[in-house]
């Protein structure tokens, strides 16, 4: 019914606080009738009774736009129906209560958006060269493995 | 082989804290070299660096590369990155 | 590390736009790091050679309390660490590109907040009695039996 | 058994466009009755009601019963619902 519509694929690194608004736009299409989202922020945590009051975020920037272009690559050979994709992360500190990551597919139909995203969220975990440590009240911190 | 002039070694995470550097600069690495030999060329650097290697991988032209018989080619002015295998 | 933290469980109808803002703060929790959050929109469509320009839905009000209440049950038995759950739904005329459903759920950890709202939606659409009409723009319509 | 004094039925959705009725008054109904025979019940009263009864639901003090042998007891006012199986 409408000329096809471009793909999106949208990966955006930033210091600052991160909008859900933005990052729906980012995936809006008159095409889907689905959008999945996950917001990923520092929680109240208690490791070894050291109370976490943030997150600390870094990345190797020139490797995060290429390592994000395959994640969607894969993301596109599971559910080829997957429209857009974004996601907006944080960088520096992140304190108890903000979204460090967010994340956005749509898709024309839920299922394969939700299946995409569970996946997706993994994949970046997991190929993403950013790394966070936790800071604790007792001044010190600790680089986290990719546990969660 | 031969030696690159000038790499960057830029390092994440945890090598940082371990090595203490954050970022650098290493003339007459050999090239090519396996990402083993290079691995072991770097910790030389840093004494006091002990990681496992299981949990740390190399990046180099913006590639993972894990640690092992893949070789590499280092240029002049190349970035190698060395970090955590896995993030956050 | 603080008091034990009230389960919500909310679910408003409302004939009014729905603000993903209002259903996120509905879920916050400082003990969870994840939020997972599905929007259902009318999309455009063509059946049957007739363009779909709306959805109009209507529900059995006094039951949909109710029948929530036993999906967050059956939630919350299948994945105990679910935090607090969600729902905006319209009643009435909603446009293409429009919301219809918004359903959030926060979670300490993101992989069971993440199966939960797959679980969540597929129930919310089978239980909750709630029905859609398709409009199209030949004037005519059809209401769907759950095939989405 | 008895009969209800009146019982309120409400038809939605597929099952409104069907009977042409959204709410209607109906009296002495019998009680307690079974799912089915209320559902025969009221197709008798909408005679150009044809519907799949698999793709029906009654639901009778807030709670879903499927058309079978499942015996419902109507009391003076209550609601009885008509729709289709699933929504939206």
């Amino acid at each position: 019914m409408t000329e096809k519509e471009e793909l999106r694929d949208v990966f955006r690194l930033s210091p600052d606080w991160l909008s859900v608004q933005e990052v729906l736009e980012a995936v809006s299409s008159p095409t889907c009738g689905a959008v999945s989202l996950f917001i990923g922020t520092t929680r109240e945590d208690l490791v070894d009774g050291r109370k976490v009051i943030g997150l600390e975020y870094e990345a190797y920037e020139p490797m995060v736009q290429s390592e994000f272009r395959k994640l969607c690559d894969d993301i596109r050979a599971r559910w080829p129906s997957v429209k857009h994709v974004c996601v907006y992360h944080r960088l520096g500190w992140v304190g108890v209560g903000q979204a460090s990551v967010i994340m956005a597919i749509s898709s024309p139909h839920r299922l394969d958006g939700q299946q995409a995203i569970q996946h997706a969220v993994t994949q970046l975990k997991a190929t993403i060269p950013i790394w966070k440590k936790e800071v604790y009240d007792t001044q010190d911190s600790s680089w986290k493995q990719n546990v969660e | 082989f031969f030696y690159s002039e000038e790499v960057c070694v830029l390092y994440f995470a945890k090598s940082a804290e371990l090595t203490g550097v954050k970022e650098e600069h290493v003339v007459a690495v050999p090239t090519p070299i396996t990402s083993q030999d290079l691995w072991r060329f770097l910790l030389q650097r840093h004494p006091r660096y002990h990681d496992n290697v299981g949990q740390v991988v190399l990046a180099v032209h913006q590639q993972y590369v894990s640690i092992g018989d893949q070789l590499v080619t280092l240029g002049d002015g190349n970035e190698v990155v060395v970090a955590p295998l896995s993030g956050g």
